[in-house]
């Protein structure tokens, strides 16, 4: 039991971590903006791209700086001339672009690298096991994503606290209208916090690319889970997105320990359910264990319809 | 003046856009090939039909069927939709193609199989012939089994059988763990894998049997902890694509030292997925791999093989391979099935291949008439490092190659069935 | 004056720690025309939105000829006769003027939320549209686009959409602000005009208006109700001037 | 009383039924030029594509709700018209086979209801949000619920089903064309209607102005419930044609495709008018079952297309149209299409130059062997040589240099037609 608790709550810690540096520029971009990014994936698909490419040339470190560096400048440009020509015509249709936009990224990768997924490997240096518990190894390259998380949070925590700009975008989090009237740049402010958000998501690509897989459905399997950070962490709180992405990772962990399904309960409950069969009977099968990875839409549905705010959003979406 | 010249031109550009189809010589037999050619599966979709197309021309140059008919493959795009199928099934039929085939995703084969049998009872002196090469599930032999529909794969009791029998032959193995997609596919592979260990070797123990969401889960670490606290020497899975890929990653990741049943392992683009994940961990139940030419000293089918890849070699960054024995097979059945029949009438074809024995490189085959189910020698493999005598080839570039355990011959494969065949 | 319309009993209202509004007593005759002014940031805006139902009310009661509509839907309270304008211009600017007028008669004509109703055939919903167009001077203003009327035509749209529905008790809310004098008065003209017979609140800063049409004034400052009182009462109080007025109207 | 003018009384009466009319006709008439299995098949896929797109737009266009997750009701619709189709066929539900797609209606009203009242609290993005989620929700639960969405292979019937009222069989598709067509009729009717009515009339108000809304004495998410109920209704009728139309029904249907394709669809026909989804939905089926047949870089196309509709046509190619209504009526519109005449041409130069370069580019990097020679327009040439890249690019950039400076023509002809058009206003 102990075992099993432990891995999860490792399991969920990495998982919840890769959401977060998922979801945080997302949080930004949203908070701020009011733009629901759904290229926000295919910016992570196209930094495990660009990596992958960057590596067969000049090898893995080099990528790590450099593919989240092109993913700025491609975010900034993104925001400049295509964002902002169409957010005179409203929300809907910014974010109606940026679904179009995913579907051409996704298209032009298929173009340039092929349909199936190309040799994007984990750098030897840490392809070996850091420790050993219980038989089960925690390897090295996880490690190394964990601390990369952790870099990343600590430089942006940085950034948001103790630089100028950082203020301003912690000002423009929680009241987007105000800042204009501060008379600061706010554009060129929503431009940079548009290419460093995508700068975080392919820097996840970076590193998330090869310990998963990268092929052009990476970003739509991904889907939409970093909206629910969004939601459950709530509008304008990187603290919140930070959370949910690791309540998130360690739901999703943890319920797959559970085999309890709905007849288990009703068993419990001293009923005997007689009408299990017909068309429902599936219903009472399905394991809690099996619908893991679609519970945090659930929790999602259930947040937006509750508590709108989110855990610890300043305002609601 | 100028407006009238300009509509000429657009005229002119709007025809041939529309003209622009294949042109077709007379004397040929089409196939319609129903697979995605775009979308999220269009590459398997892709290398299927460039199998066809080399079976396709190598018959062809070998002077085709019914006296000199060449074989045309004419693809369709159906993006791996059961409904674009279905019109697109209806594309062929206008084009006068009588022969489909298809392979990919049951829901496909299913509305394929539907729609052809509703066609050919709405229409029957214009028949449509359906030939499966990779629709697994074992209903379309069984109780929906129809006398339009072939199916050259093998489905999932034959291969769950040929597991279980490799199975059988390992005493050290005690505990098999079973992880599944949570669909009926997953469903029916886990309840068909525990009847038959449960017959063959009443002493193994099931330590798990878990089934996941479909496509929808990233790290499958959580899954592995699992297995790795039952204790399972042996994990059995029906799972495809970046499901089966992610599972070994992490399977490798962890240092899970359980070795892995599949049927996908070798799926297009599963080795790359997987990669130094798969070496000595990965098995795969297939009717054929690249190295069984060498094992079963066979090298005119090296020759084949390697034809395959010349004609079609991609860029730097892939290699595409033959992979689908079986549609080497079906293809030569097929041809001889033309001959047999003495036209192309899709009625006398089928009742051609009713039954039909074929004898390939690795053993007879035989097109059972009972259920249209062939059955064919199985082979369990594993994944190894390649580049020696034993295991010449690697798969896709990954310097690990398959190494055959265990073969499991035509007969033990061959399964009663339920099918009631109804022929016209 | 013979009967209270609307009651305000110790209503409170704070936003996180900061208090807006703290105790306001307030009691509206039937058929007055009841005037609310005070200094910015005093609450005016936040005392319309408690009674009209947009915010909750912190503590405190509200009520609406003698039943209590404290914390009720902004639909709810509607109904109940309450009709309300804005400070910002809120109309729907997408649909016509016409529209607009016949959105604000369709609850109060009992079509709900019909869908079996074609609203071009039904003869009475439109003739009152049209006689409310009249009312307000835009019979000719009928097929444009609400977005696209003048400033002070969409003002007046505002207060065409709020009368329609033909509630009794109507809450303005600086209804002539941003306007040129002229337009000020013609505007002032149409209150009057649309609200007899019916019962008034109104926040206005032009003084003028203030005391052209009000019966009763109440003068709201840091969330408290200094006075209530007649125009020339108000004129000549000495807290109000203090706190609000100043010198310049102090010409008792 | 009298002077009140009495505009609102249409007696346009014989405008409608020559519209409803010639509707009729038209679709009466139209498996005439198209008779092949194919092309009917492609005109039920539009009809069925029509239903859909003004469904969607009642919510997207009327009521303001941008949803994600419209398909789930389309789906369950169809789930549940081939449920009641078995039932049917085995003698359990004495139905007639063209009232079954009403069936599937109710089927999308009843998770309208329920799922819209828990998801129209609110509109924009949360609304948003939730529908994505719910969609989500049921594709998963899809596969994970075989009882009822038959697993993988879905569920399928037959339609020559026992009791029809009509004389047909549904054995031809050409039967099951008019009994789609029927339906359109009968559902874009019935959802014009609907925006004429009170509930309509305040959907358009929520969606313009919710905060307003309470204070005429709505309360905007019964409004929206409502709107989206009935949205939904349309959808479930819809899928219901697709059950009877496709004779299977498999878990894609409810999933996140058809989703986006509906939302493509009607933004890219226009959500500002009600006949834009129809222009949207025949366009997209056509490049869907047409183009794919002819290129592989239809997604592309598609996917540059809706950019470009929202980068520069947000109102999509039903504002396109209407946009000339008033210079056609002021009868000023020649020197405006004799500009575009003049701007065709380095349209179709640019368009054939991109065209060409991503064909290359599709041709050599996905098609089955880059070697072999390709053909556009039936020329052959080859991929690897440097000629049509060259062409191409000569194409392209010459096109794109003539299309600027023809924009400035046709800027100018918008010009002088609205001045001649304000002249004529004040003229008369």
């Amino acid at each position: 039991m102990i075992e099993f608790i432990v891995f999860s709550l490792l399991n969920g810690l990495l998982y919840g971590m890769l959401l977060f540096m998922l979801s945080s520029g997302l949080t930004l971009i949203f908070s701020m903006m009011g733009v629901l990014n759904f290229a926000h994936a295919s910016f992570y698909m196209l930094g495990a791209y660009f990596a992958y490419q960057i590596s067969t040339w000049v090898g893995f470190w080099p990528a790590l700086i450099i593919a989240p560096l092109l993913l700025f400048i491609i975010g900034a440009v993104v925001e400049r001339f295509g964002l902002r020509t169409v957010h005179k015509y409203g929300h809907v249709a910014e974010l109606l672009f940026t679904v179009g936009l995913a579907f051409l990224i996704e298209e032009a990768v298929i173009l340039i690298w092929g349909r199936s997924a190309p040799d994007y490997r984990i750098p030897d240096l840490l392809d070996a096991p850091l420790f050993t518990l219980w038989a089960t190894n925690f390897s090295m390259y996880r490690g190394f994503m964990l601390l990369v998380a952790v870099c990343m949070f600590a430089a942006l925590y940085l950034v948001l606290t103790r630089t100028r700009i950082g203020l301003i975008i912690q000002a423009a989090l929680t009241h987007p209208e105000g800042v204009s009237a501060l008379g600061h740049n706010v554009p060129g402010v929503f431009m940079l916090v548009f290419g460093g958000g995508c700068a975080m998501a392919g820097l996840a690509g970076v590193i998330g690319g090869n310990y998963f897989i990268t092929d052009p459905g990476m970003a739509r399997m991904l889907g939409p889970i970093v909206f629910v950070v969004v939601v459950v962490g709530g509008m304008g709180s990187l603290t919140g997105a930070f959370v949910a992405s690791l309540l998130l990772g360690a739901i999703q962990t943890f319920a797959i320990g559970l085999e309890y399904s709905l007849s288990d309960l009703f068993r419990l409950l001293g009923m005997s359910p007689g009408f299990q069969g017909g068309i429902l009977k599936d219903l009472f099968r399905i394991q809690i264990a099996h619908t893991g990875p679609i519970l945090p839409y659930l929790i999602m549905v259930l947040m937006l319809i509750f508590r709108p705010k989110g855990l610890m959003g300043t305002r609601e979406t | 003046m100028k407006n009238k010249q300009l509509c000429v031109i657009l005229a002119g550009i709007a025809m041939l856009l529309f003209a622009a189809g294949p042109v077709t010589a007379a004397d040929t037999i089409k196939i319609a090939y129903i697979d995605p050619l775009t979308g999220p599966f269009g590459n398997v979709g892709d290398a299927g039909q460039k199998h066809f197309q080399y079976m396709a021309d190598l018959i062809n140059g070998n002077g085709g069927v019914l006296g000199g008919k060449k074989f045309e493959i004419v693809p369709f795009d159906n993006k791996i939709s059961a409904k674009e199928s279905l019109v697109q099934l209806k594309n062929a039929i206008d084009q006068g193609i009588r022969f489909v085939t298809q392979g990919n995703g049951s829901s496909v084969a299913g509305a394929l199989i539907e729609a052809v049998n509703k066609h050919n009872k709405r229409n029957p002196k214009d028949p449509v012939l359906y030939f499966n090469y990779a629709a697994v599930t074992p209903a379309f032999t069984e109780e929906k089994c129809s006398f339009w529909h072939f199916r050259f794969d093998a489905h999932v009791a034959i291969k769950m059988d040929a597991i279980s029998e490799h199975i059988k032959t390992r005493p050290e193995v005690k505990k098999v763990y079973l992880i599944h997609q949570d669909y009926i596919f997953g469903h029916s592979c886990s309840a068909t894998i525990q009847d038959m260990l449960k017959a063959k070797r009443p002493d193994i123990e099931i330590v798990g049997d878990t089934f996941h969401p479909l496509g929808k889960v990233k790290d499958f670490s959580p899954y592995i902890s699992k297995i790795q606290a039952s204790g399972a020497q042996v994990v059995v899975t029906g799972n495809w694509g970046q499901d089966m890929q992610l599972l070994v990653k992490a399977a490798k990741e962890a240092g899970l030292t359980a070795e892995f049943y599949t049927f996908y392992g070798g799926g297009l683009g599963s080795p790359s997925g997987v990669g130094a994940a798969g070496e000595n961990r990965v098995k795969q139940v297939t009717e054929w791999h690249n190295n069984l030419w060498n094992e079963q000293n066979k090298p005119a089918d090296k020759d084949f093989y390697l034809g395959f890849q010349k004609q079609y070699a991609v860029g730097n960054n892939e290699r595409l391979e033959f992979y689908y024995g079986r549609i080497r097979t079906m293809m030569e059945m097929v041809a001889k099935a033309f001959d047999k029949a003495g036209n192309a009438n899709p009625k006398d074809v089928a009742y051609a291949l009713e039954g039909m024995e074929h004898d390939t490189y690795y053993g007879k085959v035989i097109m059972r008439a009972d259920d249209h189910q062939l059955y064919q020698p199985m082979f369990i493999s594993t994944m190894v490092k390649a580049g020696s005598d034993k295991v010449p080839f690697d798969v896709e570039k990954t310097g690990l190659g398959w190494r055959t355990d265990m073969k499991v011959d035509t007969e033990t494969t061959m399964r009663p069935t339920v099918c009631e065949m109804k022929r016209p | 004056m013979t009967q209270v319309v609307l009651e305000l009993i110790d209503i409170h209202k704070s936003f996180g720690s900061s208090k807006i509004i703290n105790g306001v007593d307030l009691a509206i005759q039937d058929g007055e025309r009841h005037a609310i002014i005070g200094p910015n940031g005093a609450g005016k805006s936040t005392l319309f939105n408690l009674i009209s139902g947009l915010y909750e009310v912190s503590k405190g009661n509200i009520k609406l000829r003698g039943h209590s509509i404290t914390n009720l839907a902004p639909h709810q309270i509607n109904r109940l006769g309450l009709s309300r304008s804005f400070q910002v211009t809120n109309i729907f600017p997408k649909m016509s003027v016409f529209e607009n007028i016949r959105c604000a008669l369709l609850w109060p004509l009992k079509y709900k939320y019909s869908f079996w109703h074609h609203c071009s055939y039904r003869q009475e919903l439109n003739q009152k549209a049209d006689e409310l167009l009249e009312k307000i001077n835009m019979a000719d203003r009928r097929d444009i686009a609400a977005g696209e009327l003048a400033y002070a035509e969409q003002r007046a749209l505002e207060i065409g959409v709020t009368i329609a529905g033909g509630a009794e008790v109507i809450l303005l809310d600086e209804p002539t602000a941003g306007m040129s004098h002229s337009e000020t008065d013609r505007a002032v003209e149409l209150i009057r005009s649309v609200t007899e017979d019916k019962t008034l609140v109104v926040v206005e800063h032009d003084m003028g208006v203030v005391f052209n049409l009000a019966d009763r004034i109440s003068v709201l400052v840091y969330g408290e109700i200094i006075a209530t009182d007649t125009p020339d009462n108000i004129r000549c109080n000495a807290d109000v001037q203090e706190a609000y007025l100043g010198e310049e109207v102090a010409s008792c | 009383m009298s002077n009140i003018p009495k505009k609102h009384v249409t007696n346009k009466w014989w405008a409608a039924l020559a519209v409803w009319g010639s509707a009729i006709l038209f679709l009466a008439l139209l498996p005439i030029p198209f008779r092949s299995g194919f092309m009917l098949s492609m005109l039920s896929e539009i009809g069925i594509m029509i239903i859909f797109a003004l469904s969607y737009n009642m919510l997207l266009g009327q009521g303001g709700l941008l949803s994600f997750g419209h398909a789930v009701y389309f789906g369950l619709g169809g789930f549940i018209t081939m449920h009641a189709l078995n039932f049917v066929n085995d003698g359990v539900l004495p139905l007639p086979l063209e009232a079954l797609p009403l069936v599937g209606g109710l089927g999308g009203l009843f998770f309208g209801i329920v799922f819209g009242y828990v998801s129209t609290r609110r509109a924009g993005t949360p609304f948003a949000l939730i529908s994505l989620g719910i969609g989500e929700l049921i594709a998963s639960s899809s596969l994970m619920l075989p009882s009822f969405f038959g697993g993988e292979e879905g569920i399928s019937g037959d339609r020559m089903a026992e009791i029809t009222l009509t004389p047909f069989g549904f054995g031809q598709q050409i039967e099951v064309y008019y009994l789609i067509a029927f339906w359109v009729l009968v559902s874009t009717g019935l959802m014009y209607l609907l925006t004429q009515t009170p509930l309509g009339r305040m959907a358009n108000a929520v969606r313009d102005n919710p905060e307003r809304t309470p204070f005429v004495g709505y309360n905007t998410h019964i409004v929206r419930t409502i709107q989206f109920s009935l949205a939904a209704f349309f959808a479930g009728i819809a899928g219901g044609l697709f059950a009877i139309n496709y004779e299977i029904v498999t878990a894609e249907v409810v999933g996140a495709i058809p989703s986006a394709n509906v939302l493509m669809m009607t933004y890219i026909g226009g959500t500002g008018f009600f006949f834009g989804p129809i222009l949207g939905a025949i366009l997209i089926t056509l490049m869907e079952l047409m183009l794919s047949n002819i290129t592989h870089a239809w997604v592309l196309y598609y996917g540059l297309m809706f950019i470009a509709m929202i980068l520069w046509a947000p109102g999509g190619l039903a504002s396109l149209i209407m946009m000339h209504k008033p210079l056609w009526q002021g009868r000023v519109i020649g020197g405006v299409l004799k500009a575009y005449a003049i701007m065709a041409a380095p349209v179709v130069i640019l368009f054939l130059g991109c065209m060409i370069l991503i064909e290359i580019n599709y041709h050599l990097s996905l098609s089955i062997k880059p070697e072999d020679p390709m053909h556009i327009f039936g020329i052959e040439f080859y991929a690897q040589s440097i000629w049509p890249w060259l062409v191409s690019i000569v194409l392209s950039i010459g096109g794109l240099i003539f299309f600027l400076k023809s924009r400035k023509i046709v800027s100018r002809a918008w010009k002088t037609a609205g001045n001649q058009l304000k002249q004529k206003d004040s003229g008369s």
